[in-house]
């Protein structure tokens, strides 16, 4: 029973002949894989944008700390030219930059209202530093902060980020459970649907068997036709499913929260790993298939 | 070409045959008779390589059947022409192409055996309706088409179960006829049947002898008739 | 074709020996339902989630405003109160609280630090409306505020509102779509298997008829059996996701970003839904497939 | 109980009866013959309503078959016994359930038939086999189970479609010995085949007309046998 998977894409097309072109079961092979094709590209493309939000979420806010400098008049300026100093010269450390007055309060808009007397509130300074992948060595940071400005605390939102990331950690769980679980189902209907298939073609097996058919040959044929419905439908439903993607609303400006359901770059990619895996599932089953049920005819 | 030593078989407890032992000469003729649930056809298709003894030996094309390779049980089969009692078809394919399916299965190029496939349909009285599908024919159409099957590949040994049950007498002996012809062309016959009249009508075209099977055990009944 | 659906659960059992008890099509049928049950149940209690989710970023923001008084001594504590009376006599208005100065300076902690110098701080006075179902009608409500307390400002969050409400529209489309298109590829697959079973079984049926069989009596033998098998394997789903469901890991304190998925009060009954949408589809399709196929088998 | 009435009959264009005139009384015995493919089967579809004709009119058992309601189709099926000439069972029931199966669908109790069963399969010399799935058991046998079968409910009509074809001589003149007895008991026989020797040895047992089918066209052979 073995044969050149070659033979797949340019085929005898004699063997073809021996299986009936539509059968009780073609469709159901056919739509079933597309059916799984469309979801599993569904859940992939769903998983891709909460690894996206997740990321956004869980990274951007490890890789940026704040350092906040209260103090009055010259010595702030002088403070906060010291702790620039060593928090550029710290490895570790991409960018430390002044937050302007204005950004400062436009953050606290809500809190404080938009009228406020600007110039008068004695706010604090505050300095946004992005941290390389690495991160700096916190605990010598603060020494040497603490040595050259006084008034400046360092402030990496550890507090912050422990419930987003365990959050974001949750929902990328919940997702790659999922396609987990559709990647699964998927080829479990496409080798029920293979089994499906050549129980219900026993009698053409048997047949063939006594005229003379090699094991091999019926095999590529049932083969053949398996793998070519289960993958046409499988590229069917992801072409569907990318429809789908494709004009579902989107609002690129709310890309913090969520900025729906898109594909971006090499992501792409992936959902054309859908329809080899089906195809590869269909051959493999199918074969299985053919193996058990021309043992069990006689 | 056939050759039984002490050939034994059972389903299950009911034992069908017991120590049988026969010999099929190259280019003989033989009908295999008995009653019904004698256990013909199961002898049948032991001769086909489709069940295998339980005891004892079956040579067919001078190999042990229980000691061949899968790929010789292929090559085997190519050799040997059946009429089968429940004739199987591809109900998608054409009557046309259900007869050239051997050839199909075999890799043979159909183009080349065209010629003969076409006498065939007219020998089968089937040229009308070589293009319609098995499941529009009659019972009787069925087995002369079963018999245009089983002789397309030009076999060796050609072995046929009832291939006149369902077909008129004019029917049958052309059927008989064709038969008849193979076997002068050298081919081995093994033909089981009822239809003693069938048998009775071979006299005097062929040599042939007729084996009757019952109670398990096959005896010569050719001095009988 | 007529017949009481009643005779599904008592039935007469002498006609369901003329189905075969497993054929090619059982497990599939089985098993395609159970499967597709359990992405159901798995779809529909992330819908579930994410609609508590958008919920409680959409619904909290919207019932929420604020007041802000931008003035000094006696005069910011007298416009607190007169802006406390106006707010608690507006129709619309559930509540209207001051907020404390030390909640006010712990929400401000991430951009002014916590070592903020708290008393010397000239900020607003903050009053935290609740607005009713209703709401107020803001713009009445503006002006008499402008009347009792000059220096005071509403906002009812309207800016901020937007971006979140769409986001959380945006994941309940999304959701709810992936949650129809199950349900729709469910009773797809159930539909294609029952008419599977049924095609696989026109031998049967052609010979039941010419025995005297009435078309009622086969399709009531195959249409039991076919929504047995489909019900059974949803439930089976329904269960094994619920399973999965339940043992998820989940942090109850986290509620406000994502509280893992799970199930709470009345949502328990909708996964029940799930293998009885199934077994009406089966019932429905293999149904309508027991018509078609007594009406083209002679 | 059954009559023909310039009755014609096409599978697409191709004609296979043309204007057949004939009528069958109640309590008769008819043999129907022909060559292979002449319509026989098609036209025992059309006595027991698996079939209409595209022309003339058929009645059975006193109305006229293209006027019924599907209620009465199945009712009429039901007083009609028919031995198919490719016999359909259900494999996954036993030999003995496939012969009540028309009980079954009737809704009779099958209790009440048990020794009518028991006769029946010992008639067909089937006893030992009532166990056995229809898989299991030989050609003839399994033309006996379908005779079995059109029987089991007492039909007032009997039609067999090559009942003998794959049975030996004893068996099928047992076969037409049970059918012979039940025409006796006024039911009313239609039987096709291509057996003249079991046609000839009716003689004098009871009085049957045959019918020859040819071209289309029913005509009385009796004389000519
Ligand atoms: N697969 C099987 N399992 C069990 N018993 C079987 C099987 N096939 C056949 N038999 C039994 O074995 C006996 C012989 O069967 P076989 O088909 O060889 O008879 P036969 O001589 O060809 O009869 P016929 O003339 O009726 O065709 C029969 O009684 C039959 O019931
Ligand atoms: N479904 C069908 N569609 C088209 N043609 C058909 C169909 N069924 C039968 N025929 C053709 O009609 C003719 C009559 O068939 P029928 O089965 O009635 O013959 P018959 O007299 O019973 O023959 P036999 O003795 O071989 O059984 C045959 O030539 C057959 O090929
Ligand atoms: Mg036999
Ligand atoms: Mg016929």
């Amino acid at each position: 029973m073995s044969f050149n998977p070659l033979t797949l894409l340019f085929g005898d097309p004699s063997s073809d002949q021996v299986v009936p072109p539509k059968g009780n079961s073609a469709w159901l092979t056919g739509f079933a894989s597309g059916a799984m094709a469309f979801i599993a590209v569904f859940a992939l493309t769903l998983s891709l944008a909460v690894g996206r939000l997740a990321d956004y979420w869980s990274l951007d806010l490890a890789r940026t700390a704040t350092v906040q400098i209260i103090a009055e008049g010259d010595s702030l300026s002088a403070q906060s030219d010291a702790a620039l100093r060593v928090l550029r010269s710290t490895p570790g450390i991409e960018s430390a930059e002044i937050i302007d007055k204005s950004e400062q309060l436009a953050l606290l808009e809500p809190w404080l209202g938009s009228n406020l007397p600007a110039e008068s509130l004695p706010i604090p300074q505050m300095i946004d530093v992005r941290l390389g992948e690495e991160g700096p060595d916190v605990d010598s940071l603060i020494l040497r902060l603490k040595a050259e400005a006084p008034d400046a605390s360092f402030d990496d939102h550890s507090t912050w980020r422990a419930p987003v990331l365990a959050a974001s950690q949750r929902l990328r769980l919940m997702v790659a459970l999922s396609l987990a679980l559709t990647a699964m189902i998927t080829v479990i209907i496409v080798v029920l649907s293979a089994h499906n298939a050549l129980a219900s073609n026993r009698g053409i097996i048997r047949t063939l068997r006594l005229l003379g058919a090699r094991d091999s040959y019926i095999a590529r044929a049932f083969v053949r036709r398996i793998t070519m419905r289960a993958t046409i439908g499988a590229v069917l439903g992801m072409g569907l499913a990318m429809l789908a993607v494709v004009s579902f609303p989107r609002q690129p400006e709310a890309n913090g929260l969520l900025s729906g359901m898109s594909l971006s770059g090499a992501d792409w990619v992936y959902p054309f790993l859908v329809p080899v895996l089906v195809g590869i599932s269909a051959y493999a089953a199918s074969r299985l298939a053919a193996r058990y049920h021309l043992h069990t005819v006689t | 070409m056939i050759s039984l030593k002490n050939a034994g078989f059972s389903y299950g407890t009911r034992a069908i045959l017991k120590d049988v032992n026969q010999e099929l000469a190259a280019g003989s003729f033989h009908f295999l008779t008995g009653p019904s649930g004698a256990g013909k056809t199961t002898l049948l298709k032991m001769c086909y390589l489709s069940l295998m003894p339980d005891s004892g030996a079956i040579e067919v094309l001078g190999q042990d059947v229980s000691r061949l390779s899968r790929e010789q049980v292929t090559q085997m089969r190519r050799r040997i022409g059946v009429v089968h009692q429940d004739c199987q078809f591809l109900n998608h394919l054409t009557i046309r192409q259900n007869i050239a399916l051997p050839l199909l299965v075999a890799g043979k190029n159909i183009e080349d055996y065209m010629d003969n496939l076409e006498d065939l349909l007219a020998w089968v009285d089937m040229s009308g309706r070589a293009d319609a599908y098995p499941e529009e024919i009659s019972g009787g159409e069925r087995q002369r088409l079963a018999l245009a099957r089983a002789v397309i590949m030009d076999p060796d040994i050609i072995i046929a179960d009832e291939p006149t049950g369902n077909v008129d007498w004019e029917m049958g002996q052309r059927i008989l006829t064709l038969l008849v012809e193979l076997n002068k062309m050298g081919k081995t016959i093994l033909l089981a049947t009822h239809d003693l009249n069938l048998i009775r009508s071979i006299k005097g075209r062929v040599p042939a002898s007729v084996l009757r099977l019952k109670d398990g055990h096959l005896s010569l009944a050719g001095a009988r008739l």
